[in-house]
């Protein structure tokens, strides 16, 4: 898949929760064939205490507008400058990037995603539903109600199931303690998960144990996102291997998860 | 017409501007971005005789103004190499240049007699100032005695250019400088990076899984320009700079200094074609100052 | 009840954050600003025996994340410290501590002398890591030999407190910081500057009147974050640290890294309140962590 | 002095030319007293490229209003952030700074200012004008007319005099070619001066051979603006001497100018 860098113009910024907004972003020309998984590499200019770009993930995508949208938590410096981006500026984007989600599954499906791992979640329901004809069930974990970012969308797509910790919403409690992972996950052919590596452990564990498939999206640090600098390595059967080229997808078999 | 091409020992390039070991993988990476075509020179992966795994992540942080890699050589090792990587690249039309480290004096003379043999590899950079790794690595590159060990032996297994890249980690860098050359280097390269360390003071942990790392970006330029210029007034074979280089101006301030040619790292991480817009931003530089030859401004410093 | 007071050999400080020499002038400059009661200590200005003039300007670079200085020692000698500066700080309710520069030993050995009978100066900071000056200066602190013979003979003629300024212009700082441990030192300081250069590419010219100045600010703390951890598992002396802390998490991640206490320098340009406000971090920070002896953090790092 | 480290609000950033903005700066309490030639150090926060503080000197001054300004010449990174500051934001900054003009003065005034060394002279020239019942002539210099700064302001303190380097305004040349400086300088009891090192120079040169006093503004560069890092020095009869605290203001005959 070529990777291209590009100037890309914000169409929208929308603050959606306390500590989450979407940036909506448009290219001159047609987009590149984006699948979900994929993430792209943020320039953040001229600020001070970021020196790297950032990785996000590809929230949704719409190639009829030639745009795609980042779903984006506030974590330090590099977020909290993306989100005072204005309307019609442009951003410094090199996508796209990594491994997808393996996208030919049958059966029933889920998808599990906390903190700023739903990102990629909502680009793989929609993928599923439109080229697989599958709704999975999606769910989706937070600290609190108004920290779960425009839920509602996934509903087109799927089922949503949720977890809040403090119970304001959904099941209380952590994504990993919901009774679909707990009890009922055997049904699933195919786990996918995004969010916090604790969450992701968890997840693995109860796959492993039910022997049902499951990829997890990793967050590992990044430094270039294009395999040169060799940072972001998991370890895996195969050794070390990038995160930014092998992942940021993985099958959890080829984790050495522990 | 500008001349921008320059002479290392045996070897011409096209122009002075090469990317750095570990920063540019095997060029392949950067395929997508750069015509390579327009390089000086790639400098490819630190290259070891075993494949290594180099150490457990965490490998990076971010720091002010650079960052700390601990990423520890990570190579398939030399015959990987030669059987996967060299038949890839080796009809780039720029200088591939293979960047050796090792941990004992005898796998870097393997390494270098197997790259010998390759056609479209006119020399090696022998790096003894990786901070990474536990064995060798910088140890060699931080006495006289040592750096003149290995570049002697190395000048004896390897018949092309020799370039040796020297550690910032030390004392006196003109005296390491002088002794790889009295020791047959045809070039010196530096800086590698400066041994740093990161602490999350919240958790109270190091960030990086061996504790320490190298530390590169601007934030090393001014200690990089320094020994680059040191380094230029005390040797007679050519050197080339490196360390925080993120445009043409950085590189033509590593070049007034006395470089023949430059390097650039991280730089790449940030902006994929940074290395091109160098080679434009120093053309552009000359026009305007009215330099035909690159030759004419190496160390042209006015004191 | 949280206790930030620490100890330096005889010298108790009410908390651990002292102001860098060089950066903080005698502590007047600063008095507009800051309660400089509430500081645990101020290291004055390099004070050489006789009045030296400094360098040329310019003497200043700004650089990422960072400058360049090369002040070189200016100050009006010891006697015009006793005479006309001493007794306008003698009574700051804080520990005043002067830094000793010099060119020849006996120079140092004069000046510590004259402090000796200072009675409001607790203790010395002997500075033999001045990159800006000709002579002495950086020269004594970068081989153990020298900076051994001049701590020794220090130590002798200075009854109080003796802390030693080290370098990090060097291959290996905890050998020179068990050579002034060794030769006699309470306490070991550490980063001074690290040696850098600048250049103006349009006009060509070093940016510094000196060429080359010393690197101070935030570019520099994973060097000397690195340099203070290794020098606190080495050394059994207490050991202060510096380079770059701009914020209490920067001094915390120096204290858990091994040092009993730190100085802050270049911050105080940008904020010349920022030691008070560091002060308060600590404390956040240990309520935060229900620690309630600064002791309990210094050097304990979860590896 | 008391110097003192205050969030000023600014309550307006006018561009003025395509390199000049002025900044009104608002204080909640009363000003300090403030004396032309004065300067204020501000903390560019959160910019790449920009670590230390910037000087500026104080342009005018309203006590009534609280307020001050500053005219800034578009230099660098640290200018150019300061170009983008809107109403209502804060900057931080520590003022008042550095010896002023001599005030104490009569008889005929001649105030020179090139490039952003014009800056002082409003300040200064409605002091003179105000307190001691002068009113000064006022040289001003600049590459073309369209690079001076709301040049109308200095007429209600002076007789206003300019140059430009293109001859579209005023006298065609450098401020100090002027013939006010080149012919008729001796019937001034007083030169102040301030702009680019070489103007200086020239104008010190001409103020020694005619034996007139005159002083000058400095802009060495400086790190703290408070005395403490000795960076700022110019060589004296007395050696060197801090810019920011004995200066920036000094009388011609006190520096060792060649
Ligand atoms: C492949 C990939 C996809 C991602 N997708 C998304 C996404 O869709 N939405 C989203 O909000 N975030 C996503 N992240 C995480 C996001 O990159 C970080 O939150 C961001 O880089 C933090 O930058 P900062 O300057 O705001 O905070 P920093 O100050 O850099 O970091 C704040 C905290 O976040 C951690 N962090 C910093 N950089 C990274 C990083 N590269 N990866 C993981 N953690 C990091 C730090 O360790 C620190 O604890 C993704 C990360 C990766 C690797
Ligand atoms: C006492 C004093 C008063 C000043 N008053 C004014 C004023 O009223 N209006 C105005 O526009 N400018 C004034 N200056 C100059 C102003 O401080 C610089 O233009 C500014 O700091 C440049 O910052 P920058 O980041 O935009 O550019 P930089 O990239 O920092 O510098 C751009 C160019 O300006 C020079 N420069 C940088 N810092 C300084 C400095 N501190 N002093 C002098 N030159 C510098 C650099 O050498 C470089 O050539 C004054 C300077 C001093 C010392
Ligand atoms: C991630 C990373 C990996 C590196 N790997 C190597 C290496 O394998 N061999 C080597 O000699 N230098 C290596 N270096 C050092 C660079 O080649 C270069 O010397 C240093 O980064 C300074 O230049 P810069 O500031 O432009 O990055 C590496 C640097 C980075 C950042
Ligand atoms: C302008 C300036 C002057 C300095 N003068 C001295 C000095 O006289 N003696 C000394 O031991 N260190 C001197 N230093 C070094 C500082 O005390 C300190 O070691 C160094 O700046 C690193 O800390 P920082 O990054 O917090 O500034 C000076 C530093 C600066 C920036
Ligand atoms: S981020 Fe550089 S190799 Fe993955
Ligand atoms: S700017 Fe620091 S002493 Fe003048």
């Amino acid at each position: 898949m070529k990777k291209t860098i590009q100037d890309l113009k914000v169409l929208r910024n929308k603050k959606l929760t306390s500590d989450f907004f979407e940036l909506e972003l448009k290219a001159a020309e047609p987009l590149p064939e984006l699948y979900p998984g994929q993430f792209v590499q943020v320039l953040i200019d001229n600020v001070r205490n970021v020196f790297l770009r950032r990785p996000f993930s590809i929230h949704d995508v719409n190639y009829q507008q030639n745009t795609f949208s980042l779903l984006i938590k506030l974590a330090g410096p590099g977020t909290r400058q993306l989100s005072y981006t204005e309307e019609g500026d442009f951003l410094n984007i090199i996508y796209p990037l990594g491994k997808p989600f393996t996208l030919d599954v049958q059966g029933d499906i889920l998808l599990v995603g906390g903190g700023c791992g739903i990102a990629p979640l909502l680009f793989l329901a929609r993928y599923l539903y439109d080229n697989k004809n599958i709704a999975p069930d999606i769910l989706i974990g937070g600290k609190s109600a108004d920290n779960l970012p425009d839920i509602d969308k996934y509903k087109a797509f799927g089922r949503v199931f949720l977890t809040t910790e403090d119970g304001s919403l959904g099941m209380c409690g952590l994504v990993s303690d919901h009774t679909l992972l707990q009890k009922e996950c055997q049904k699933y052919s195919m786990l996918y998960a995004c969010g916090p590596e604790p969450m992701l452990k968890i997840i693995a564990g109860i796959a492993k144990e039910k022997l049902i498939e499951c990829e997890v999206s990793l967050e590992n640090l990044m430094a270039c996102g294009i395999g040169a600098c060799l940072c972001c390595v998991v370890d895996t059967v195969d050794g070390n291997v990038c995160t930014c080229t092998e992942g940021p997808v993985f099958n959890v078999k080829r984790l050495k998860f522990s | 017409m500008i001349d921008l091409s320059i002479k290392i020992s045996g070897l011409r390039l096209k122009n002075p501007v090469m990317v750095a070991s570990g920063t540019f993988g095997y060029g392949l990476e950067f395929a997508d971005f750069v015509a390579l075509s327009e390089l000086g020179a790639i400098i490819v992966k630190g290259t070891t005789l075993e494949p290594r795994q180099g150490n457990p992540y965490p490998r990076m942080v971010e720091t002010a103004s650079g960052m700390l890699n601990a990423v520890g050589l990570q190579n398939k090792g030399i015959d990987y190499f030669i059987a996967e990587i060299y038949p890839n690249i080796k009809d780039f039309d720029t200088a591939i240049i293979v960047n050796v480290s090792g941990a004992k004096v005898e796998d870097y003379i393997k390494v270098a007699e197997k790259l010998n043999d390759l056609e479209k590899i006119p020399a090696i950079e022998l790096n003894i100032s990786c901070p990474n790794v536990k064995q060798g690595g910088m140890a060699f590159g931080t006495s006289c005695e040592s750096a003149a060990e290995i570049t002697g032996a190395i000048r004896k297994a390897y018949k092309k250019t020799l370039i040796v890249k020297l550690s910032p980690n030390v004392t006196n860098i003109t005296e390491i400088a002088k002794a790889v050359e009295d020791a047959g280097a045809d070039s010196v390269s530096l800086i590698n990076t400066l041994l740093g360390m990161a602490i999350d003071a919240e958790k109270r942990k190091p960030l990086l899984s061996t504790v320490t790392g190298g530390l590169s970006g601007p934030c090393i330029k001014p200690v990089a320009l320094r020994m680059v210029w040191q380094v230029a007034k005390a040797v007679k074979i050519p050197v080339i700079g490196m360390g925080g280089i993120m445009n043409a101006t950085d590189a033509i301030e590593f070049i007034l200094a006395g470089a023949s040619a430059v390097q650039v790292g991280t730089a790449n991480f940030i902006d994929p074609q940074v290395s091109v817009k160098i080679i434009d931003g120093i053309k552009d530089y000359m026009e305007r100052h009215e330099f035909s030859s690159i030759n004419d401004i190496v160390g042209n410093l006015i004191y």
